[in-house]
């Protein structure tokens, strides 16, 4: 049913990767970008109108990866899509064998292109969970109407170890694996310290043993870029010393190649952590590299 | 056209330094405290032929009723932002702390409010007498 | 109480177009509370557009009423019988009282304010949203903070992953209103309430079922006792 | 009569300077206080209820021993000193020297001025009080150990004749002192010295008690640090925010011992002309029907006027109103007026200042 929930269940070292699908009615740039991630990730990611900015369809973008035989992992906000649109999604999803799910809240539209839009933040993004949930399970929408058939869905979830009350962070993970969340993938991970405490906490409540963990990474291409990640996206924390180690780099590029591989070397020995997810965004030709790098292909 | 109208208002304790620089040509509105000016005195001043005003008041943590001066610069921005939107110049609203003795900051501004009105003439209010 | 600003000048002036003779209403109630619409904003409203008509020569006549409150059919054709020598009347009421006054006025009723939520000074001059208005109300399990009408995603599981330093991810000067939630039930040490997850919500209540109406039933006067009252007037 | 609080040294020196000036005072102080006697001052123990009127006709209300009493009273005087806090260490404090006097001891004797909060004249009793003890016997070793020597204007000769009579002064941030052994480093120069002293005496931090007692009966502000805000710069030096109740006393400004003596006088003698000058000030009156009951005047009066009274409508306190006319401008539904500033004569005084200008 879904290659991802294979390879998690076998206990093998999951790797996903992250397509941000262009602002363009063409999905070549989709296919060539799967094409070139076919046999080094086990699923990618097709993300539903990043940071609010228009763009193809999560759907749209997960049948195009799939025909390229990768296997997508489909988003979907709560900004959207009420939960009428919701559950008829996935329904079309699961149609189509687009099998594994991620439910996120989604960046609030005044970060992107349609400021002016209003939301709809029907359900919150643990709501959304326990919908799905009830779909697969018991073949009912939600207010209890019969499916004629059942969709097949592996459920996931977004995780931010670095966002506040940091000590709340691991009881609600908890309420979304009760939601009927089955793997998680957590914010890039920059600043190992705290996501050491995350992981240990999260171990500490037998947690890792409900719900696949895969660790965020993000290889960080310039100064800038990380400048920009510190200081304007939500929820992640950059330490200063990989700031000025950016900030000094001779090649910016192989530094954050450099930064990258020794996050994921770190992410390797904490315990509970069952996968990477490799953020590259709009430097997806970086990915096969990366995976060779930390040998992540056994 | 040295018939350019300038109110001045000031608060009690400013009076009488505003009565000796002896401006010519200005008109004098005391009040017990600046904080009682509100945006409609100053509008008024504006409609009934005044070309500048002056807000005249202590020192800010002089005024002998410790909000006064502070309130009248919140007053004065204020009107300033609609006199912008109506089409009025808000160089013709300024508002100048002073302590009593020093008559010779009012008079030095007094002079360029002058020459603002010289550059910007008047504002040809039907309604105002002339 | 409701709060709402008014609209800017050059707005007002737009919407009043080559209108000439002018009444405009102030409220004595919310729109007062919050510096918008009392008496005191309608003369300074009054003393700019007079200046501005005086300015290009328009030759409007402006006139000043102000009542307790413009949300009674009373008070409204009170204001409607004093413009009847005007051709607009611009109300410096809330949205209620806007259309409040229209309903029984002959001539065309303007906004002057923009009304924005239900909510409460934070300090002098300093007005928070505090209530959305769902109808439905669960204050009780999140600590007595609405997130419905206090966080940006009016999520009912939060914080979400963009709350930091007790900040919404939208606006540093936003309070994250989870955040908020959870210290407050730190504070009142019931933070297990967190730990069940709240079910997704019924919406029939709030504004997206409909436009509400609410019943006193043992307030309503029966159809005899109207006519006899009608009677009277 | 002039109503005069504390039990201090500055209530003596103002009530005798109210007698001087030819007034009667009376001198108010709490139960549990204890005060110098007064030969010719009636004193009184009791809690100040209420202190309503205006300048020159001031009514006071005085539960003394659970029986209420009214004083009718010209101006008020509030002289209260700071008083030492009681520190729960055991050592000698500088205020106990003065008392029992430890003149007689000898041996090393270090003296430590780092409170937090120090009287001002801490440090010119300490070094007095050094060059008596040096003067009585010259072959004990005294330390003065402070960050910073604070011994202003003339007293910089004492601090001058102290370091000639031998007398060590040591500039230390961090002073660690345990069981008898000191170990001292100087700071500019950052040499440790080790001492082991036979006496040590330090200066105590003081407190205002009871000051929000006062200050909620007199209707006055507080500073943060709960001194008792004086008036407006305009207003003069000794005058609090109300008209006709002056503050004198370490109180409301940390003052040095000769300054506590002026002050204290000054504020006297303002109080008996003010008790003489009543002041007629036409307070702000409200029109309830028009009252949004919103606060705004409750929230600008700085000079706690205005109040909502149980109807739900604001209300002006005719004693404490200013008649500033803040409140007359902020009122959002223009329900506060008194004669000169109402909207509708402040339109036509623009109106007729602006015509006579264009004559």
């Amino acid at each position: 049913m879904s290659h991802l929930k294979d390879v998690l269940e076998s206990g093998k070292f999951a790797v996903t990767a992250e397509i941000s699908p262009p602002k363009s009615a063409s999905c070549e740039t989709i296919r060539k970008k799967a094409a070139m991630l076919k046999d080094c990730v086990d699923a990618v990611n097709l993300t539903d109108n990043q940071t609010a900015i228009v763009r193809i369809s999560s759907f749209a973008s997960s049948l195009a990866c799939l025909q390229e035989g990768v296997e997508p992992i489909l988003q979907m906000t709560c900004r959207d899509r009420n939960r009428i649109a919701m559950q008829s999604d996935v329904l079309g999803a699961s149609a189509f064998g687009i099998h594994n799910v991620m439910c996120l809240s989604g960046d609030h539209q005044s970060f992107g292109n349609q400021k002016e839009a209003k939301n709809v933040y029907d359900v919150d993004s643990i709501q959304q969970l326990m919908i799905f949930n009830k779909m697969r399970l018991e073949g009912q929408v939600w207010g209890g109407d019969e499916l004629k058939e059942k969709p097949e869905l592996f459920l996931g979830a977004a995780a931010n170890p670095f966002a506040d009350p940091f000590e709340f962070r691991v009881q609600r993970l908890a309420k979304k694996i009760a939601a009927g969340a089955d793997f998680i993938q957590t914010q890039a991970v920059f600043d190992i310290e705290r996501f050491r405490e995350f992981m240990s906490s999260v171990c500490d409540r037998g947690l890792d043993k409900k719900v696949h963990i895969l660790a965020g990474v993000m290889p960080l291409k310039s100064y800038n870029m990380a400048e920009h990640m510190k200081n304007n996206v939500s929820g992640i924390t950059l330490p200063d010393g990989m700031i000025s180690r950016m900030k000094s780099a001779a090649d910016p590029k192989e530094e954050g190649l450099a930064i990258c591989n020794e996050t994921i070397e770190e992410i390797k020995k904490i315990k509970g952590v069952h996968g990477v997810h490799i953020m590259a965004i709009s430097w997806e030709s970086v990915v096969p590299r990366i995976i060779e790098d930390a040998d992540l292909r056994d | 056209m040295n018939d350019c109208s300038i109110l001045i208002i000031c608060c009690e304790k400013m009076k009488e330094t505003v009565e000796r620089a002896s401006l010519e040509n200005s008109a004098v509105l005391a009040l017990p405290c600046l904080g009682r000016i509100d945006e409609a005195v100053i509008l008024r001043a504006f409609r009934k032929g005044a070309d500048a005003v002056i807000v005249a008041g202590c020192v800010e943590g002089n005024c002998k009723y410790n909000s006064g001066n502070y309130q009248a610069r919140r007053c004065v921005n204020e009107v300033r932002d609609i006199l912008e939107e109506i089409g009025i110049s808000g160089e013709r609203l300024e508002i100048l702390n002073l302590s009593p003795n020093q008559a010779v900051d009012l008079v030095n501004l007094f002079e360029n409010m002058k020459e603002v009105v010289l550059r910007l003439g008047h504002p040809d209010i039907l309604g105002a007498e002339r | 109480m409701i709060i709402a600003e008014r609209k800017p000048i050059s707005e007002i002036i737009s919407i009043i177009g080559n209108n000439k003779k002018i009444l405009i209403a102030g409220c004595r109630s919310c729109a007062s509370v919050c510096m918008a619409g009392g008496d005191r904003e309608v003369a300074t409203l009054s003393e700019a557009l007079g200046l501005y008509s005086d300015l290009n020569s328009l030759g409007w006549e402006i006139s000043e009423i102000s009542k307790e409150r413009q949300c009674e059919k009373e008070w409204a054709r009170e204001i409607a019988e004093e413009a009847s020598s005007a051709d607009v009347i611009l109300s410096l009421g809330c949205g209620v009282g806007v259309q409040f006054i229209q309903e029984v006025s002959g001539i065309p009723v303007f906004p002057g304010l923009n009304t924005s939520n239900m909510g409460g000074p934070e300090e002098q001059g300093i007005y928070l949203e505090k209530c959305g208005g769902c109808g439905d109300c669960t204050l009780h399990l999140t600590g007595g903070i609405c997130p419905i009408a206090r966080c940006s995603k009016s999520m009912l599981n939060g914080p979400c992953g963009g709350s930091q330093n007790g900040k919404c991810e939208i606006n540093p000067d936003t309070q994250c209103a989870w955040d908020a939630i959870y210290q407050n039930l730190k504070r009142l040490n019931c933070l297990e309430m967190l730990s069940e997850i709240i079910p997704p919500k019924n919406w029939i209540p709030s504004r997206s079922g409909g436009p509400r109406k609410i019943i006193r039933k043992e307030m309503v006067l029966s159809e005899d006792e109207k006519k006899i009252k009608e009677g009277l007037e | 009569m002039i109503l005069i609080v504390g039990g201090g040294k500055s209530s003596e020196i103002a009530a005798e300077e109210v007698i001087r000036q030819g007034a009667v005072p009376l001198r108010l102080v709490l139960p549990e206080e204890t005060f110098s006697f007064l030969p010719d001052v009636e004193t009184v123990k009791g809690r100040l209820l209420s202190f309503t009127g205006v300048q020159g006709n001031f009514q006071a209300e005085i539960e003394i021993d659970r029986e209420v009493k009214k004083f009718n009273v010209g101006a008020a005087v509030i002289a209260v000193d700071e008083t030492p806090k009681v520190s729960d260490t055991d050592c000698i404090t500088l205020s106990s020297i003065l008392e029992n006097n430890y003149l007689k001891c000898s041996g090393t004797i270090v003296i430590l001025l780092d409170a937090k909060k120090p009287s001002r004249a801490s440090h010119i009793v300490a070094v007095e009080k050094a060059i008596e003890i040096k003067d009585n016997n010259p072959d004990c070793r005294i330390y003065i150990i402070t960050p910073e020597v604070r011994t202003f204007g003339l007293d910089e000769l004492e601090y001058c004749k102290a370091q000639k009579k031998g007398i060590i002064f040591i500039r230390a941030e961090d002073i660690k002192h345990s069981s008898g052994k000191m170990k001292v480093t100087d700071s500019p120069s950052g040499k440790v010295l080790d001492i082991t002293p036979d006496l040590v005496i330090t200066d105590e931090e003081q407190e205002v008690k009871n000051a929000a007692l006062w200050a909620k009966a007199f209707s006055i502000n507080l500073y943060e640090d709960g001194h008792f805000r004086l008036g407006n710069v305009s207003r003069g030096p000794v005058t609090s925010m109300r008209n006709g109740v002056f503050l004198c006393g370490t109180a409301s400004r940390a003052l040095l011992p000769r300054e506590m003596d002026t002050s204290a006088r000054a504020a006297a003698t303002r109080a008996v002309t003010a008790s003489q000058t009543p002041l007629m000030l036409n307070s702000a009156e409200v029109d309830e029907e028009k009252c949004a009951s919103c606060m705004t005047c409750v929230r600008v009066c700085l000079f706690h006027a205005p109040s909502i009274n149980e109807k739900g409508k604001s209300e002006i306190c005719r004693d404490l109103c200013q008649s500033c006319g803040l409140c007359v401008n902020l009122c959002p539904a223009s329900a506060i007026s008194f004669k000169g500033v109402s909207r509708i004569e402040l339109r036509n005084a623009v109106d007729d200042v602006l015509r006579c200008l264009h004559e």
